[in-house]
């Protein structure tokens, strides 16, 4: 029988060394994975890549990380954490590096990684100072640039439900980047709000198919059935 | 001589856009230009997080965090709303499936080109979310800023010499003061505010002006 | 009041003229809107580019268009008609022009379209007779051939509901190529089973938003609602 | 000298298949790979028309046009299997996602190349579906194929002389009468049936056969 499921957070991320790349799902402070990077956190894993829209602003999780120096380079569309100057502090003391990428080509980037496809051209950012040492080209008379695929060892994602064959739904726009990301990566760890029994999401919408989702780990107990 | 308040701008920016339209709203300022569009027009409002059909903002009693706008502002959904993944959502911005994209902008180059994100100046960290899609995918870009910066230049300038956006994207420029129409390279008044001339304007702006053959009052409702 | 709903077939394809490129949705019989291409029939429509997955094998719609010679270029990953020598005899007498293309390949060329991208590379089709002539390129160290957007002026799609916005959800194997044909062109037109009101389809569950659809037709009356 | 029959080759193919594996079936004689997988095992199919979890065939009574296989067969859908678009299902094809391959083929190089689908020959319309994406996507490629050609000539072969579907690809080759894994452009012979030795189908074989470490007799059971 194909069980996904695993027992917690912590057992989830035991997977994780030190020195990973990491997708995290998750757009301002709507859909990450708190539960996961908290373990993470704890688990005491260092010298991280994350790649995410921008750091959550809340309290657990990735803050952590970020606080004690957990991650040393962040690609990233928006940098600046609401309500405290930690990015800016660990800017200035170097101890953070960081790249800044469009949103929309951050997310075709994981995309291209998961479809085989090994970057894309875009026109998004020609003329600015993110299309500088970039590959340029024209088609059709239009200048685009190269944007390579970003690979990643894990990706960390958030859902509302989720099966033992790794199928997940979300909730409303804490959707984002989480199916991306689940594309992207050969180990994706999903943070599931509640277990459902297979079938119980009707396969029209099933967002994220099993296929892409290797591990699943539950925060609410209650509901969990197999 | 009065300029119009933020609002009394989005309530401006809001008439220009027709109804059927797809609309994206860039974080602060732009996001209250749908309070002004008139409840008989129908409008789609896109977020880049992934909605469409974006509705007026929740009550304070719901609060669902998971139903936000790209400014993290608790929104409703407006029946016959979607969700959607980050990349479907710039397929929409990218793809050229986006009507209007309104932006807030720092320069506005007379060929349209555009300065509205942060690299890093002093000690903020850099940003520049889905500004750099939208200045490029949608079929016209509506920028809101004052007309003058700080330091009493106009923002609308030559050369932008702030970091760009995009490059000729901007298609018009609403202000406190003006609304002005970037065509082909040149920049046309479409309306100006009581007491204000194309030619008083143009004795404090360096790029040429040129008066929009609709060139009429901006006379905006008082808004609070 | 946006309705992009229209009273008939006849009314939609009254938009094509002859000469014109299509994208149609549907995978051997499943999902093909057959009304619409039927409707064209009729209007006597000619010389039409069809971009499909294969000719439908269906009696109804594009049989009836190659039949009568008014496809003059057809690009597909898969040619053969069943029961019948039909796209023989097209080929063998040099009215039909044929370009084969690999499945993947073709649905990721009608989604580069309409997500601004101008092609892509894939290593699909390397060393075969499909790569000739096409830009190779190495990317870490496996060899990539360039296959081009796919620009098309119409696409005719299924679905199974569709309301006034344009949003529409499909019928399990009906989903097909339909979605992706939808993101593709300035002017989708959808054939719906039953048109609903708005809101009838759950925000989480609409497979194509309306941003994507230009005009829906039903072709069952009786559920016809506003 | 009993030769397996399509079934018995099917049967073997299954064998090979773990629990868990995502696993694609070619139109054709690998779609009835799935019959053979002991119940006991749970293994997810694939179907590039945009299926994952496909079940048995439908019964006749139901006959569901909607919910085929890529080979236009009316199936199930098990509890837990999914439905998607054609993008998204060939990201699991191209991208990687799929663990098996299942696919015929008239020709195998010794360096695992692989020739199964049709330029126009004669009067035959071309077709070449998923095979190539398949081909270079899936992590393992399985073939399935008679040994021999109607000409008399082994069908794993020095250099495809047919058009090619993918190069390098072909992890393993399901045969009437051996099992052959393909490493490193060498043809390792696993499986034979009762009366074959590698000294006798080499002596008909143009490219080099070598024993498999595994060697073993293939002995399908009586299939119908």
């Amino acid at each position: 029988m194909i069980n996904k499921i695993l027992a917690s957070p912590a057992d989830a991320v035991r997977l994780i060394p030190d020195g990973a790349v990491l997708l995290t799902g998750g757009f301002i402070n709507c859909g990450f994975a708190d539960e996961l990077l908290e373990a993470l956190h704890v688990q005491g894993t260092r010298n991280l890549t994350v790649i995410a829209n921008n750091p959550s602003v809340g309290e657990r999780g990735m803050s952590h990380l970020l606080r004690d120096g957990r991650i040393s380079r962040l690609i990233c569309s928006y940098s600046r954490k609401e309500g405290t100057t930690l990015i800016e502090d660990l800017l200035e003391s170097g101890t953070l590096a960081l790249e800044i990428v469009p949103q929309g080509t951050l997310a075709e980037r994981i995309r291209c990684n998961g479809a085989g496809i090994p970057g894309f051209y875009t026109r998004t950012g020609v003329g600015t100072p993110l299309a500088a040492g970039k590959e340029h080209r024209d088609f059709d008379g239009e200048t685009y640039i190269f944007e390579p695929a970003i690979k990643a060892d894990f990706a960390l994602i958030r859902a509302l439900r989720g099966d033992r064959w790794g199928n997940l739904s979300y909730d409303k726009a804490a959707r984002n980047f989480n199916p991306v990301m689940a594309m992207s990566t050969a180990v994706t760890i999903a943070q599931v709000d509640e277990l459902v029994d297979l079938g119980s999401i009707d396969p029209e919408h099933v967002i994220t198919p099993g296929i892409f989702v290797q591990h699943v780990v539950a925060t609410s107990v209650a509901t969990r059935k197999s | 001589m009065n300029n119009l308040t933020r609002q009394q701008i989005a309530w401006r920016v809001a008439q220009d856009i027709p109804e059927g339209a797809y609309v994206n709203l860039g974080s602060g300022m732009p996001l209250t230009v749908s309070d002004y569009v008139p409840a008989t027009r129908e409008v789609m409002f896109h977020s880049e997080n992934g909605l469409l059909g974006v509705g007026p903002r929740q009550a304070q009693a719901i609060k669902d965090m998971n139903l936000v706008n790209a400014g993290n502002i608790p929104v409703t959904l407006l029946p016959g709303g979607s969700f959607f993944h980050h990349c479907d959502s710039f397929v929409m911005v990218r793809g050229g499936h986006i009507d209007i994209s309104v932006l807030g902008a720092y320069q506005v180059g007379q060929n349209g080109d555009l300065a509205n994100w942060d690299l890093p100046q002093g000690r903020k960290a850099p940003a520049v979310g889905g500004a750099m899609d939208l200045a490029v995918g949608a079929k016209k870009v509506f920028v809101m800023m004052e007309y003058f910066a700080k330091d009493g230049s106009a923002k609308i300038v030559e050369h932008c010499n702030l970091p760009l956006t995009g490059l000729k994207c901007v298609t018009t420029a609403y202000t406190d003061i003006a609304v002005l129409d970037l065509i082909n390279g040149k920049v046309f008044v479409r309306e100006l505010i009581e007491g204000i001339t194309l030619h008083t304007l143009q004795a404090e702006t360096d790029v040429e002006l040129h008066a929009s053959p609709q060139l009429a009052l901006l006379k905006p409702p008082a808004l609070t």
